[in-house]
């Protein structure tokens, strides 16, 4: 049985915007964690996995990617980043 | 204190904002835009900040170097936009009564920010393309 | 480059001398006059430097620090003279490729200097008193 | 036997001139190594000993307290030092 479906906020960032071609979008996703999301959105943000070196926030809060989403939340996609 | 930045750093502005009259040590890091990485000639870079969690993590990567090596004033500012080679891209102060703290602790914001903060950088090459820094092997279908 | 002044430090300048196309790394340490020192409050210092020695130590430090940790430019400058609280008393910087060679020549550079170069700092303490810094058995009769 | 005279220029620097009253003097003194110039001129200086922290320098090349001293020299008396 799949999740029930939720409203989910989904932004990307850097690469993962420059290949979604789009910065932010709201779907209805039948997600449970974070990288749920992850995994449902990588036909637009092109990368096969939420590896190490990916990371997630929700809400603005740092998150993990076992990090539960609930209906209405915000998830950004963060590639790897490289500050500095 | 942590900031982002659109316009160009004024590290002798920042700076006078942390003399302290118990500082006996200040120490100083400024990250600038090289003409080279991995052996690609660079002409410019672009860095790209999600300025609510730079700041809320950036807070706490300040609050962990005060811990460690307890400081009495310490401000970071990170550039965003098109940075040409020579600009300042980031900055990163710390002044404390002696230089051992100031040292360590400046060092230690730096390497935390480069791994911890959601800043991106892309580079500009010389021969016309460019790359998102650490993001090889992010996408799967990346257009050349 | 190693230098003794009389006049302030004018630390921008001194930066932007270092600037180099390669550099993606700056570190520099200042060191600061402050208020206080082994639990006696202070008002203001006095330096004194032996500057062609000084300079000629001062190059082998810095030469030093190149062979262990290679930099693309460094500078170093030390006031002389009186000093009052806040002042700055010693600049050191330097520019490299990568941020690890910056900040480890920066403070092989300061703690070599703090003992090698012929450099005496003298304190005037805001109660009147004066004394010469790791001079207390120096002299065995001291006027106070 | 004591070694011959020499003339010796002697600079004393921070404590030690303060303490000596007199920056520099050319003295005549019966000395083979910078050591003994140390010790000749203590009540100028007021030191008790080279101990590890005070240095010497001859001719403006650092030396040790066992470098020989020869006619002529110039011999730098330095306090322990306290840069930065």
């Amino acid at each position: 049985m799949s999740p029930p479906e939720k409203t989910i906020t989904v932004r990307y960032f850097a690469v993962f915007r420059e290949h979604a071609g789009i910065g932010e979008e709201t779907l209805s996703l039948s997600v449970a964690t974070a990288k749920d999301v992850f995994e449902r959105t990588r036909l637009r943000h092109g990368s096969s996995e939420p590896n190490g070196h990916c990371k997630v926030a929700i809400n603005d809060e740092m998150a993990d990617w076992s990090s539960p989403v609930n209906d209405g939340d915000t998830v950004l996609l963060f590639p790897p980043v490289a500050g500095g | 204190m942590i900031e982002v930045s659109t316009d160009a750093i004024d590290a002798g502005k920042l700076k006078a904002e942390l003399l302290h009259p118990g500082a006996g040590g200040f120490c100083s890091f400024e990250g600038w835009v090289r003409n080279e990485n991995d052996g690609r000639s660079v002409r410019r870079l672009e860095y790209e900040a999600y300025e609510p969690l730079v700041i809320a993590e950036g807070k706490k990567v300040l609050a962990e170097a005060r811990q460690r090596f307890p400081y009495l004033a310490a401000r970071c500012v990170h550039r965003t936009g098109l940075l040409e080679v020579g600009d300042l891209a980031v900055w990163v102060g710390v002044a404390s009564a002696h230089r051992e703290e100031a040292f360590k602790a400046c060092r230690y914001i730096i390497d935390e920010i480069k791994v911890r903060l959601p800043i991106w950088k892309k580079e500009h090459y010389t021969n016309g393309d460019s790359g998102w820094v650490n993001c090889e092997r992010c996408a799967e279908h990346r257009q050349d």
